[in-house]
């Protein structure tokens, strides 16, 4: 059994590269961030369309909707005992803006850049935070990007202490690494957790956080023990060797929902998993062949075996709880319909094409799946498995022919899945913007437009109104096939109490879990 | 005086694959203190013979004898105990080859060493010394030396020689030597036999010298058994065997070159069925 | 008469060419090291080069912008000529600095240091399990040929050859873990030890004892029993068959005859005589089965989650970390080189045959 | 008397051992040259050396006047010289039957009417063809050396060297394949050059020997110097006294 | 001359006649020898056995499989126990019928098996054979080579491999292949030695014959026995890492039924549904333990030194 004061979960850790907030980008790390950094504001879980403060007090939109002014709660520290002031907040961001790592684009498209950041971000006294954007966007996009883990404050004093100076060069006009070494695994927050120890593949060790300014954890620690396999997981949290287990499978699911002693939490993730036709292929490009793949999924099957309790049939890009979500399933398993499609088109005897798979579950087990009912009305898929940097790698080489796999939300907003179906702004092969639009070479100057706009639209009732075109319009004739929209479950030992598993990855907070 | 050894119908046989493999067939012999030599070509059964009366036969082989008595100690019925106390302890045989009749891993003094303590209570330094007692005795120069190599650094002579000191160490009563120079150069051979020679004399143990050279035979032994084909042949004393009876005898005796005698070609042996019989 | 001394011919021969025979052994171990150290290098990199995946990708994920990604490239000397960016892996390499993780942002050397005694605990009571249990067995195996005994290690042998390990340890995992609860969850120690036991060797058998902590050395071994037995079974399939083997030919010689000339008893024989010949070769076999457990334990260690080399190289495959890849494989390349000399130096040992050579 | 095969000053040197030291002989056309020497003296490398199996540090090989290099021979030095070997049950090669193994030096030469000469050459060696095609594990040793020595004879060669042909037979069987060779020597005119370590086994067969210790020849003499006691080395007069049979020296 | 025997032989006696009065007889007469030394060993037996049932059910999968291999029923017959109407193995989580896979999958077993033996072992024979008969600095580079692969962590190298190749059994073959051959290298470099200086090989020598001719001729043939024994007994090990790979996804694709996939697959049933992997664990078991077998009892048949009397 685990220590009392100590919360044990078992779960996938091996995708955590950095513990940098201003760096990390992974599932695992938006939790852990979520439980040790403090954001200006924060996903109000009651309402997820809205936000609310964390280290903010309050904050206004000035007229033109180009600065965000955020005044700061008073007298709260930093777990190193460091006053928190506006200043951190500004450094925080002007930090993740320099670095220019990978998540910072949340925060660069709101026109932020290394040369005008100082500017744009700044401290204007000891509480008190402006943020000036380029354009007048809406103001719940903003807010939203801010709660992004990228949007962490952290403790600038504590960090400044540990920068590493770096040579100067072409691409990186700084001296310094603004402490992103020593921060990959090291800890300058303010949340309820401290970051205690990271080991790569083995263990993530939190601890409480004594001086956080919110109301204090009542677990003494909390320890992400690395397990990949859903089995593992089941028999320790049966035996009780942990608390909870986070990557259950449907079977393993099945069995211990009656189990003695173990309940089970699930919440709807912004995760749809989807399967895309890259229109560089002549037989994929064809409307009635992608229209008949969308006919070709066994949803019913799937969604009671394969995803069981992992996931829910969802056919539009934008997944439940996010503004402007198209709750519509136009497409069942239709082979006679598909085959009707494929004769419009010229295919009748059907074709073959591969289709890239990554290697794990259920995205192995769905794409078996497709192959076989695909087989019916012809078309024969030859999977092509590889682990998922490997398919990846294809996918943005626009080498594929069919890529399975799943799009997450960066942040909880409905641009970000918006943006990547929907956007492409240079569909020759040297585009920049690899969004899956590009990465299947879809090129959609109206759609691209239309994205655009939403992000200008104030009213909340017609940005909703254009992302629900948007969505429409794929269902319709994108070549995206969106399956099932993740649902994050755990597998929970009864003693826990108020283990609570967000609407995103950066919101299952575990301040509030107590053991019995 | 009654004999040391008494061989009656002694009989060896292999079950092989392909049958009933007969190596030895009906051997009868006595042996008192004398040296005893039996000879006969390749595969006649000198070894197996020998190997029985040591107890030395793989166990899959199958031994009867009306009599197999040492000593008055009827060895057919003996425990394997028994036969174990007695070998290299009252009987011992030296065997063929040297250089794979050592243990190459131990040194020589060591194997010799073993021998003396597997059957007397002895101390280890006095064991040492009497072991190192024999290789002078055995003639090799420099013992001291000699004890502590591996049996790969030393020459075929010597380690014939180291062979017959870990067999005659205990002092046995009766000596087995099969074949024990035939892997040695001529001159070296005589030594080796000199050695054994005065052993025996000295010691007044009985011998049973294996070989299949005739000539080397009849110069050493006092009688000589020649076998054939699992049997023996002809029983004659050493000095009579220029007028030995058998037909295979006499090929056996005449059908090697000699210096000087000028035969072209060499009498060749014509086998008799019958002689197998 | 005198004697022809032909054996200081030969002593003298030998004693000649020891000194220079042993520069001769020296020189070979190091033009064996060198060469194997730069064809790891070299295939290793080649391999690094030809793997379908971006490695920027492994740095960065997939949603980085592209500015970032064309700079991270250039960063990690990936725009450089293949030969120019081979002679900056050796360098660094030569120095011992296998470059930083990007996977674990360790120095790729540091996490070595940590999961390379987890692989080696695991690896070492294996192969003593193995070898302590499979030497007698087949020895008994050989002295015994083709009784009851023989025929039933022979058996357990084969099904150690040709059971799929994984598969054994999913199952023995069920029964040890699950049902009968006598071993413990996979991993190497409780979490509820993470705070209480800082290891300092990395063995933490060893530690725990060394530190006389016993609830956790209790907790260590229940961890390690079950997958060492899996890799002790393994070994001692291999070890069980050589060792019969061995002792057959062994016992076959006519020196096992001259011991029973002697008057030795058979167990003497056994156990002493024979067996001390057949240790010669056995020695190797158990060097290489230890080295194949030391570099082929990935599955084990995949299904226990046991945070040890191969499962550290094999991940690190799998993200196109290189710079780990390099490096492990390099280090499992040097315990292997180093294996293997120590076993040719035991076998020198244990042979006098070969000592003067 | 031309000189069928000659070895001036040839030495051998095996990684750091001298196996032959500057050691010369001649051996006439015709003749029946014999080696004698303890075991190790170098009598089979000499032998070796003129095959071109041994490494030969220098000095001159000749075969009928023509000099050889030291290590490579050309095809016809193995049409001219053939060789038969100490261990029969070593010298033929276990997976061949007696007939493929005939057939080999054939087919290297190229050498047409392989079945006529294969049935003669068993015949001449005094096996039936009822033998052609075993394998050498189901003859005895006399009859491996029989074949061995057909195999030399296949390609007809002038010039026959023998190691030890008969030291690994039985005495019966080593006068058989003692008279065999005479026999050969005799009908083909073949030149001998013959080791044994067996002195009556060389004077039986040989005009002409020298006796090899160390790598050294010690004496050159003839078969008859021999029988009439002409020696002059000491240790050759050890040889002639270890062959006569065991002499027990009074206590 | 010998009297040809009036009496008509059993076809027994003409076999093991000592005096064959054909080539082929001969021939045919060692094979019987081998082959009764062979079938002496019962164990052994039951190894071929076990391999020529294998082969058949590879051939004749398509007639004996009940169901489809790779198309299943997912909604309606999912991970149904062995013994299940139909299902005599039960099914897998894509509702198909793991008897059928199995049979299907001994092809790929097959196709994995022969095609390293295929291209291992030949590499392994030549390099090895060259090696010893040639000596000196060709031996050093070739078994430099060989070292190196052999210090190369094994399935780290065919994991690389496949990772560059790309999954596939094929390149899963080629992978395990490309590990496999340094063995075999170095058991034959050692046979060589062994054999390169006996009489025989002099003999040859003294023949004239090139070194080319020996190598092929005279060398190879003596090392053939040994790595056959060699080789029968690795191919246990050779299923067991194409599992492996397969056990890692980088094996065989799906839906392919390769049995270590299979077991990969079903491991995350193991728990509830045992069948699942257990059914092909047992398959791989079976077959690896009659190669093991069979091995065993080539080494007694074809290797009669180690045989013992
Ligand atoms: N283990 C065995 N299995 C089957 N037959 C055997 C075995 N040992 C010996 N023989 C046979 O027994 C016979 C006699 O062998 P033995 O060793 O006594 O001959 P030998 O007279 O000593 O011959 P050599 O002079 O060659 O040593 C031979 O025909 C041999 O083949
Ligand atoms: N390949 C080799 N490598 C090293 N040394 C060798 C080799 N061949 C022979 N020798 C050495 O050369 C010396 C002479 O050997 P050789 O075979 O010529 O002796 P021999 O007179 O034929 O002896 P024997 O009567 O035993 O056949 C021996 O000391 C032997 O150890
Ligand atoms: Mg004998
Ligand atoms: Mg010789």
């Amino acid at each position: 059994a685990t220590p009392a004061d100590t919360l044990v979960q078992a779960w996938a850790i091996d995708d955590i590269i950095s513990m940098d907030p201003g760096e990390a980008f992974e599932i695992s790390t938006a939790e852990i961030t979520a439980n040790t950094y403090s954001l200006l504001v924060r996903l109000d879980l009651a309402d997820t369309s809205k936000v609310k403060g964390d280290l903010a007090e309050s904050w206004t939109v000035s007229d033109d909707g180009l600065t965000f002014t955020f005044k700061l709660k008073p007298g709260m520290t930093f777990a190193s005992g460091n006053p928190i002031t506006a200043e951190d907040v500004a450094w925080s961001i002007e930090r993740v803006i320099k670095m220019d790592k990978s998540p910072a684009f949340i925060l660069t498209q709101f026109g932020l850049s290394g040369d005008n950041v100082t500017e744009k971000a700044k401290a204007v006294d000891a509480t008190t935070f402006t943020l000036t954007v380029d354009k007048p966007y809406a103001p719940s996009f903003v807010l939203n990007c801010l709660t992004a883990t990228v949007g962490s404050i952290v403790d600038k004093k504590l960090v400044l202490e540990h920068v590493a100076p770096v040579e100067k060069t072409a691409e990186n006009k700084y001296d310094n690494d603004f402490g992103n070494a020593w921060l990959k695994t090291n800890f300058a927050g303010s949340g309820p957790f401290k970051l205690r120890e990271w080991r790569a593949n083995e263990v993530v060790v939190l601890e409480r956080n004594d001086t956080y300014f919110g109301e204090k954890p009542k677990l003494a620690r909390v320890i992400y023990r690395h397990l990949k396999e859903s089995s593992g997981q089941r028999l320790a949290l049966e035996n009780g060797d942990i608390d909870i287990a986070r990557n259950l499978e449907p079977n393993d699911l099945e069995s211990t929902a009656g189990k003695e002693g173990i309940v089970q939490t699930s919440a709807p993730k912004g995760t749809v998993f989807y399967f895309s036709l890259n229109q560089k292929n002549p037989n994929l490009a064809k409307p009635e062949v992608i229209e008949a793949f969308k006919y070709l999924v066994d949803y019913d099957a799937i969604g009671s075996t394969l995803i069981k309790g992992v996931g829910e049939v969802h056919q539009t890009f934008l997944p439940k709880g996010v503004l402007g979500e198209l709750d519509e399933k136009p497409f069942t398993f239709d082979v006679a319909k598909a085959k009707a499609l494929l004769a419009k088109a010229g295919l009748p005897d059907g074709f073959t094409v591969t289709m890239d798979v990554r290697s794990n579950q259920p995205t192995t087990g769905i794409a078996e799946s497709i192959q076989q009912t695909a087989a019916q009305a012809g078309i024969k898929i030859d999977i092509i498995p590889g682990d998922g940097k490997q398919t990846i790698t294809k996918f943005r080489a626009r080498t594929h022919d069919i890529y399975i796999g799943v799009w997450g939300q960066d942040y909880f907003d409905p641009n970000s899945n918006a943006e990547t179906f929907t956007i492409n702004y240079d569909n020759s092969d040297e585009g920049k913007n690899k969004t899956l639009a590009w990465r299947n070479a879809w090129d959609v100057p109206d759609l691209t437009e239309q994205t655009k706009a939403a992000l200008l639209e104030k009213d909340p009732a017609k940005r909703a109104d254009i992302y629900k075109g948007l969505q429409k319009a794929v269902l319709d004739r994108g070549p995206f096939v969106v399956i099932y929209q993740q649902t994050e479950v755990a597998g929970v030992r009864k003693d826990v109490q108020n283990f609570k598993l967000g609407p995103s990855f950066d919101t299952t907070f575990l301040g509030g879990v107590t053991k019995e | 005086m009654s004999p040391l050894l008494t061989v009656k119908d002694l009989r060896v046989s292999f079950p092989t694959r392909t049958g009933l493999v007969e190596a030895v067939r009906g051997v009868t012999f006595s042996l008192g203190r004398e040296r005893l030599g039996i000879v006969g070509e390749s595969g006649s059964g000198k070894s197996q013979t020998g190997r029985a009366i040591m107890g030395l036969t793989p166990p899959h082989a199958r031994i009867t004898a009306k009599t197999l008595t040492f000593d008055g100690i009827d060895l057919l019925t003996a425990s394997p105990r028994q036969r174990r106390e007695l070998r290299g302890n009252r009987v011992a045989m030296i065997l063929q080859d040297p250089k794979y009749s050592l243990n190459p891993v131990m040194t020589i003094g060591r194997q010799i060493v073993e021998t003396l303590r597997t059957h007397r209570r002895i101390g280890a330094s006095e064991a040492k010394e009497r072991a190192i007692a024999m290789l002078e005795a055995v003639q090799i120069r420099d013992a001291a030396r000699v004890f502590d190599l591996h049996p790969h650094e030393i020459s075929g002579g010597m380690g014939q020689r180291a062979m017959i000191a870990m067999m005659l160490i205990a002092e046995p009563e009766l000596l087995i030597a099969d074949e024990p120079t035939s892997a040695l150069d001529v001159t070296v051979q005589l030594d080796v036999l000199a050695i054994l020679d005065k052993l025996v004399a000295q010691r007044g143990m009985g011998l049973i010298f294996v070989s299949h050279d005739l000539r080397l035979v009849s110069s050493f032994c006092d009688r000589v058994i020649v076998m054939y084909a699992g049997r023996i042949v002809e029983e004659i004393a050493a000095q009579d065997l220029r007028n030995a009876r058998h037909p295979y005898t006499q090929g056996l005796l005449s059908c090697m070159p000699e210096i000087g005698s000028d035969r072209h070609p060499l009498p060749v042996l014509d086998r008799k069925p019958e002689w197998a019989l | 008469m005198t004697l022809p001394e032909t054996s200081q011919m030969v002593a003298g021969r030998s004693k000649g060419a020891r000194a220079r025979g042993r520069a001769a052994i020296v020189a070979r171990f190091l033009v064996v090291i060198v060469t194997t150290y730069l064809g790891l290098l070299a295939v290793t990199f080649f391999i690094g080069r030809v793997i379908p995946i971006d490695p920027v990708l492994a740095v960065l994920g997939d949603r980085a912008p592209a500015h970032v990604v064309e700079r991270v490239r250039e960063e990690m000397g990936l725009n450089l000529p293949l030969y120019q960016q081979f002679l900056r892996y050796l360098g660094d390499a030569l120095q011992g600095n296998f470059g930083t993780s990007v996977l674990t942002t360790n120095p790729v050397m540091t996490d070595i240091r940590r999961v390379l005694p987890a692989t080696f605990e695991l690896a070492t009571l294996g192969t003593l399990i193995g070898s302590l249990i499979g030497v007698p067995l087949g020895v008994l195996a050989a002295v015994k040929r083709g009784s009851l005994i023989d025929q039933a290690v022979r058996i357990v042998g084969l099904i150690g050859y040709s059971v799929p390990i994984f598969w054994l340890a999913l199952l023995s995992l069920l029964l040890f873990y699950a049902q009968l609860r006598w071993v413990a969850f996979p991993g190497r120690i409780d979490v509820v030890y993470e705070y209480t036991f800082t290891p300092k060797t990395g063995l933490f058998l060893l530690d725990s004892l060394w530190q006389g902590q016993w609830d956790v050395f209790r907790d260590v071994f229940r961890h390690i029993i079950l997958p060492a037995s899996l890799l002790g079974y393994v070994s001692l399939a291999y070890i069980s068959r050589m060792t019969r083997n061995f002792m057959l030919n062994e016992l076959s010689q006519e020196y096992i005859v001259a011991a029973r000339a002697k008057g030795l008893s058979e167990s003497r024989i056994i156990w002493f005589h024979a067996l001390r010949n057949a240790a010669v070769p056995l020695v190797t076999v158990i060097a290489l089965s230890y080295a194949s457990l030391l570099e082929g334990s990935v599955l084990t260690e995949t299904v226990f989650a046991w945070p040890g080399i191969g499962l550290y190289i094999t991940n690190s495959l799998q993200n196109a970390d290189m710079n780990a890849v390099l490096g492990g494989t390099i280090v499992i390349g040097s315990i292997f080189i180093a294996i293997n000399i120590l076993s040719d130096i035991l076998y020198r040992t244990l042979d006098p045959r070969t000592r003067a050579r | 008397m031309s000189i069928a095969v000659s070895a001036r000053d040839v030495t051998v040197i095996y990684e750091d051992f001298k196996a032959l030291d500057s050691v010369s002989i001649a051996v006439g056309k015709g003749q029946s040259y014999g080696l004698v020497g303890e075991s190790g003296s170098g009598k089979s490398t000499l032998l070796r050396a003129i095959a071109g199996l041994a490494p030969v540090a220098s000095g001159t090989l000749e075969v009928h006047g023509r000099t050889l290099a030291l290590r490579r021979r050309d095809k016809a030095f193995y049409r001219d010289v053939q060789m038969v070997f100490q261990d029969p049950y070593g010298s033929l090669h276990p997976r061949q039957t007696i007939d493929r193994l005939l057939q080999e030096p054939l087919a290297i030469h190229g050498i047409s009417d392989a079945e006529a000469r294969i049935a003669r050459a068993l015949d001449e060696v005094g096996l039936g063809t009822g033998f052609r095609f075993r394998y050498s594990h189901q003859l005895s040793g006399g009859q491996r050396q029989r074949v061995a020595i057909a195999r030399a004879l296949i390609v007809e060669p002038s010039i026959l060297l023998l190691d030890e042909p008969t030291s690994a037979l039985d005495a019966s069987v080593q006068a058989e394949v003692l008279n065999l060779l005479e026999q050969i020597r005799r009908d083909r005119g073949l030149t001998f050059l013959m080791v044994s370590h067996d002195l009556g086994v060389v004077t039986h067969m040989c005009d002409q020997l020298a006796v090899m210790r160390n790598g050294r020849v010690v004496e050159h003499l003839s078969a008859s110097d021999l029988v009439e006691g002409r020696i002059t080395a000491d240790y050759t007069r050890n040889l002639m006294v270890a062959s006569k049979g065991f002499v027990r020296t009074p206590a | 001359m010998t009297a040809v025997p009036s009496a008509p032989m059993s076809r027994r006696d003409w076999l093991l006649s000592d005096r064959p009065q054909s080539r082929m007889q001969a021939r045919l007469g060692r094979a019987y020898m081998t082959w009764r030394r062979f079938s002496a060993n019962r164990l052994a037996l039951l190894g071929l056995g076990i391999l020529v049932l294998l082969i058949l059910m590879a051939i004749f999968a398509g007639v004996l499989s009940p169901h489809s291999p790779v198309t299943g029923n997912l909604a309606g017959a999912r991970l149904l126990p062995p013994g299940s109407p139909g299902y005599l193995l039960g099914t897998d989580e894509q509702g198909r019928d793991i008897l059928s896979r199995l049979l299907h999958g001994s092809r790929l077993t097959l196709f994995v098996i022969i095609l390293v033996a295929v291209i291992a072992a030949p590499i392994g024979l030549v390099v090895g054979a060259v090696a010893g008969y040639a000596g000196g600095w060709v031996d050093a580079v070739l078994m430099r080579i060989t070292d190196i692969f052999l210090a190369f962590p094994k399935l780290v190298l065919a994991l690389a491999l496949v990772a560059a190749l790309g999954p596939g059994i094929e390149n899963a073959v080629l992978a395990i292949a490309v590990t496999s051959w340094p063995p075999y290298a170095r058991i034959a470099r050692a046979e060589t030695m062994t054999v390169r200086n006996a009489d025989y090989i002099a003999a040859v020598r003294l023949m004239g014959a090139s070194p080319l001719r020996i190598v092929l001729l005279h060398v190879m043939p003596m090392c053939l026995s040994s790595l056959i024994v060699r080789i029968t007994l690795d191919m246990a090990g050779v299923i067991l890492t194409a599992a492996g790979l397969g056990f890692l996804g980088l094996g065989a694709q799906p839906p392919l039924p390769e049995w270590g996939a299979m077991i990969a697959s079903g491991r995350r049933f193991i728990l509830d549904q045992w069948w699942v992997a257990t059914m092909p664990g047992i398959a791989i078991l079976l077959v690896s333990l009659a190669f093991n077998l069979l091995g065993d009892g080539l080494r007694d048949a074809l290797d009669p030194r180690e045989a013992g009397q």
